[in-house]
């Protein structure tokens, strides 16, 4: 039984490994499956200032070790996501990281002050990556300063004790360029990554299978980038926490993203292959640091950097 | 063999399950598999997830299919589907032998409402869609209602369950398209006619959207509900990820993209926007703007779309 | 029996399919498996100027549906390969596309005046995806200005009648700002894409498997982000000629490129899993469209833009 | 059933084998196939490389494996390996069933060298690397060498062909480090008497390369040549990726780091810089700059490293 408590970011989680936005709602289907209060937290779904019916489908297609999703952010809007969707986690006594997305800087810091103020919000994670409607629809984290100016407006809004992380896009050309403009800007840690841009073209009519043309992959077929993203925001801000996402099947892969310089790890996709996914991670985690005999998932962080551990 | 201590208690469970037999009938596969806990929650409409490809697969989302049949039983109950080889997935699946393993979640999915009144129904199947038709014949047999089978396919080999029909309904009519067998064209060339005579309340089908949409028209047109069993593409089949999702039109009136896993994959037949399936309508809650289809997003414009 | 014939830049193909740089060394080896001048062409392993040793071993990761490498431009140098590689190919007939790369602008000019005053040389690859030395090691393709900068050095160079393509990453945050570029300094048309940067770490030692730490990611799992690239880019540029590549694995799939807006694809990773994938790639490209019903494999370019065939 | 008309003549072969049957031998399975035309060229030595996981597998890349038997025969040649399972690819094959498919490329890599002369030679095995050395020790004794053979491995559950090699060879001396059975400790403290006594002037080996380098050494200060078959991960093993490199030392001096799937994988052992393994030693051909492995591109300075 290896010490799997993490601090992160001033929070205390009892584990390291999360939910990823996106892939388990607003956690409650997935109590079927798993008692949502033991994982480290639920990240939700983000969610918008107003109810979004998101894309046409098709808005899935399955690619080798991955997938492609254009759901295009349906949600029911922050109102009815406060009063319906959170309280079944907090009323459970779950860690919820409330992930919130806009589409306009002040949109961003409305979102922000309403769920600072809703009770047992566990941590904000601010998806900039998504289309900035200012900026002829450019994604906030493909761009260094688009991505800074967020974080800086929302900032102020966020109070002591409550970590705000920001999730980056790995679609850059310098992922480093843009977590240091998040950290810069007043962000206590970046969640990287989000999809990869993609697309998939039907065999039989030869158009875009995705309702939104292109969409966003994901799955373990992206680990290996999401990997050496992490390592490289870890080998350039060694102080700055990262949680890791992007392909984790197993606890040895959640153990890869600790290694790589992840203080916390969410599982994405494969939650569709396994619901059950998340809380096996981390039970994976453990026998991974048991039988490698290191007591802690903090003495792992960053070993592949040469740290402790080695 | 149930995972997750501490989970919420009933729903769905994500079970070991073991193959006990994979039979063809007609152009389809019977599969027979243990899902202890999965039989006993079953109720007809639902489905199970099966995941697909073994431990190195590379395909990662599991394949939805409609329960047949489910037994309880004190050695860990089974499940029973009908699937039509398809692509990737379930090809691998025609080549499952008795012992296998396969991972399971289920029941899955809103069920048929049953109707309080012993009432007249008609049951219409295309293809695989009839097979959650005879459990569903069950109970409403149980409650006193009076079943009708109407079944439909492209030929005789697609057909499913035209014998097993005739000891579950009262009357059972078949239709195929090349008529190999039973009337020569659609199930809804002889709906209208059966509804009447059969004096159904509800019309229950499964089976290919088009028909679907055909049937909900003509129950709607000759006065009875219907309850329709939708198949929209599902990543997760659970309720998380929201790929599956189809206009519906609320009790209050309001047009909202709605997850067919959970809030389906059962419909009142009047209340899905049969049209506009695979759009955004007009209208729909949180609609952006208007004709989103017409305003796919354009590679050009912007570097990626929305996760 | 499709058409397959194709005219890429001037050249003509008996078909658009070719090898991928670095995965089919010069040619001889897959003449055990399939007649090399029966494919559109065979991309040699980008050759740089002197011998190369390349990087340590490991060199190679298997990730799922993909493989990361980090080969480190091993080769015989520009001398040995015109003198004893090269004339291989082209006593046979083949048509080969040389693929050079370089560490700064004069090296690459150097290769460019070598090769094409070497007969029988079909076409010319200018690798940029690799680390340009005068800047910082900055990949040159990583900026447009330097991807330029690079075209249009070797351009007056190069022979009328022998096109001369780019080859880009898509590790950039737009790739049609670097295939506007290169065409914009010359280019005759883009090759896309080269491997995405990424990274695996050993679950026992928990430091990196590669002896370059950071490596290539190829194969299917990059699949969805070519043909993203490669539909951008014809959006953008369509009278600009692409070679698709990434993850080919079928007939189907390279189809699925010709429909994105590619003129040509390559076949590369795929070709450790089955050494004669180029030819039956070729074969079931020929079935998919008789099975469609297109007559040729021009007709099907650019069918997902809502072109001809739809 | 091969790949490629109009290919080169000779070379490998990329065949549909079929699989005759999987055997476990102590703590390996031995797995016949058949590969027609690969077991009429192949040469000791050589070896396949087979894919895994089926038609929707995530593992891209072949296996390799040495040849342990090779029957030529008219209904299509039998190839015989004996493998351990390791990690995800060999766990899949060892729930292979007999008239199961494997594609198998093959035979792959250089022999090993045949003595022109009748001499004594030591054949040296450690583990599963004993599978190449019975075809061989059937070659040599046929241009009338003698054959000794070393067998080790750390326990007596992995030594491979023990039984066999009494039959194969003139004398047989096993080693295993547990003890279990034969000399207690490593086949390097039994190799020095044995080239002495048996006179051999060839020693031919396969197994870990810290067996391969120390076996190199005591041939070489017992004045004997060696043969040594090395293990390098492959990602092509046809000579086209340049994954599976290592740095040896060519008749002109000059340090290359040279392709072990078809340069290799048997090399004379005193070519080898075996210290080096893993590294781009000092003076390699085309070494950018001294000690690269100390130079491992650093992610923080650059975008992505060179392909
Ligand atoms: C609620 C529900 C019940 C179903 N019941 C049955 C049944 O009883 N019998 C049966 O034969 N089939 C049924 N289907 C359809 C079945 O899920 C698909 O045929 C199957 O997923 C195809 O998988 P594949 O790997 O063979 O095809 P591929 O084309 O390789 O699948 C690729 C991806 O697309 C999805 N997909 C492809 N076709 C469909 C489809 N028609 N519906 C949903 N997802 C699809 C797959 O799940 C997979 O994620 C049902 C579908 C749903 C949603
Ligand atoms: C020339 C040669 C001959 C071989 N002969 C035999 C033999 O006769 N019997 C036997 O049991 N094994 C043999 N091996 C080793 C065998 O190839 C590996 O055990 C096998 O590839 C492991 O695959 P895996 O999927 O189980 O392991 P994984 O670790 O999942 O493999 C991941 C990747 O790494 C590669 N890899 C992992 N370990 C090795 C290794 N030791 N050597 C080369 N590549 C590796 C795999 O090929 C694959 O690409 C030989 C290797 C080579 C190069
Ligand atoms: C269906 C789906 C929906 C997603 N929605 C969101 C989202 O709303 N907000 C967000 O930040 N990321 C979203 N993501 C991205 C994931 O959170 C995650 O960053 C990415 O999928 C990589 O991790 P994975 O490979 O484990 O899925 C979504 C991913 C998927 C597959
Ligand atoms: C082992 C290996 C070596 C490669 N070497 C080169 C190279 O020398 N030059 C180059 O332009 N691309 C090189 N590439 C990239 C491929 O040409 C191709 O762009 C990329 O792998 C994506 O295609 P794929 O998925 O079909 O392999 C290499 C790829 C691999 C896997
Ligand atoms: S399939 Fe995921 S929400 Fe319905
Ligand atoms: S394994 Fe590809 S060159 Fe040797």
């Amino acid at each position: 039984m290896a010490d799997l408590t993490t601090e992160l970011a001033g929070v205390r989680l009892p584990n390291p490994v999360m939910t990823a936005s996106g892939c388990a709602a607003a956690g409650q289907e997935l109590g079927q499956f798993f008692d949502v209060t033991e994982l480290g937290a639920i990240v939700t779904k983000s969610i918008m200032r107003f109810p979004r019916s998101g894309r046409p489908t098709p808005r899935m297609v399955e690619t080798p070790s991955g997938m492609l999703n254009s759901i295009g952010l349906q949600g029911p809007g922050i109102d009815s996501f406060l009063a319906r969707d959170l309280p079944w986690l907090v009323q459970r006594g779950a860690r919820p990281f409330v992930s919130i997305a806009g589409s306009t800087v002040d949109e961003f810091v409305e979102l922000t002050r309403r769920v600072v103020n809703s009770p047992g919000v566990s941590a904000l994670e601010v998806n900039i990556s998504c289309p900035n409607v200012e900026n002829r629809g450019l994604v906030f984290a493909c761009d260094p300063m688009q991505a800074a100016r967020v974080i800086e407006a929302v900032r102020p809004h966020v109070p002591e004790g409550l970590p705000m992380f920001a999730k980056l896009t790995p679609d850059v050309t310098s992922i480093v360029d843009v977590a240091r403009a998040v950290a810069d800007a007043g962000a206590d840690g970046a969640t990287m990554i989000n999809t990869l841009l993609g697309m998939a073209i039907d065999p039989d009519t030869l158009r875009p299978i995705l309702g939104g043309v292109t969409g966003g992959l994901s799955g373990p077929a992206i680990r290996p980038v999401a990997v050496r993203a992490v390592y490289q925001v870890h080998a350039a801000l060694p102080e700055f926490p990262v949680i890791g996402v992007g392909g984790i099947r197993t606890g040895a892969d959640a153990l890869e993203f600790v290694a790589a310089g992840a203080t916390a790890v969410q599982v994405g996709t494969v939650i569709f292959n396994d619901p059950s996914a998340p809380m096996r991670v981390v039970r994976e985690l453990d026998s991974e640091l048991d039988r490698l005999g290191i007591a802690s998932v903090e003495k792992a962080r960053g070993c592949a950097h040469g740290g402790v551990g080695q | 063999m149930t995972s997750g201590t501490g989970a919420v208690q009933g729903g769905a469970l994500q079970v070991k399950g073991e193959v006990v037999s994979l039979k063809p009938v007609g152009d389809y596969l019977h599969l027979t598999m243990t899902a202890p806990g999965v039989a006993e929650r079953m109720r007809p409409g639902n489905f199970v997830a099966l995941s697909v490809g073994g431990e190195q697969s590379a395909m990662l989302l599991r394949r939805a299919f409609s329960i047949y049949r489910a037994q309880a039983s004190t050695r860990g109950g089974t499940v029973e589907i009908v699937f039509a080889e398809h692509g990737k997935g379930t090809r691998w699946m025609t080549r499952l032998a008795p012992k296998d393993t396969i991972d399971v979640v289920g029941p899955l999915g809103r069920p048929f409402a049953l109707p309080k009144q012993p009432v007249a129904c008609t049951l219409v199947g295309g293809g695989y869609g009839m097979a959650p038709m005879f459990s569903l014949a069950e109970r409403l047999r149980a409650r006193g209602c009076s079943v009708h089978m109407l079944i439909g396919a492209a030929s005789e080999s697609r057909l499913f369950g035209a014998l097993e029909a005739s000891r579950a309904a009262s009357s059972v009519r078949i239709t195929t398209e090349d008529g190999s067998m039973g009337h020569r064209g659609r199930v809804t060339d002889v709906l209208p006619d059966l509804i009447d005579k059969t004096g159904s309340d509800v019309v229950y089908a499964c089976g290919p959207m088009p028909m679907l949409q055909a049937v909900s028209a003509v129950a709607d047109e000759h006065g009875a509900h219907s309850q329709c069993a939708v198949e929209e593409t599902m990543a997760c089949g659970v309720g998380v990820c929201m790929t599956c999702v189809l206009p519906v039109r609320g009790d209050d009136g309001v047009i909202r993209m709605v997850r067919s896993c959970v809030e389906g994959p059962v419909f009142r037949g009047d209340r899905v926007l049969w049209d506009d399936v695979g759009t955004i309508p007009d209208g729909t809650l949180g609609a952006a703007n208007r004709g989103a289809r017409n305003e796919r997003s354009d590679a050009r414009d912007h570097g990626r779309s929305a996760p």
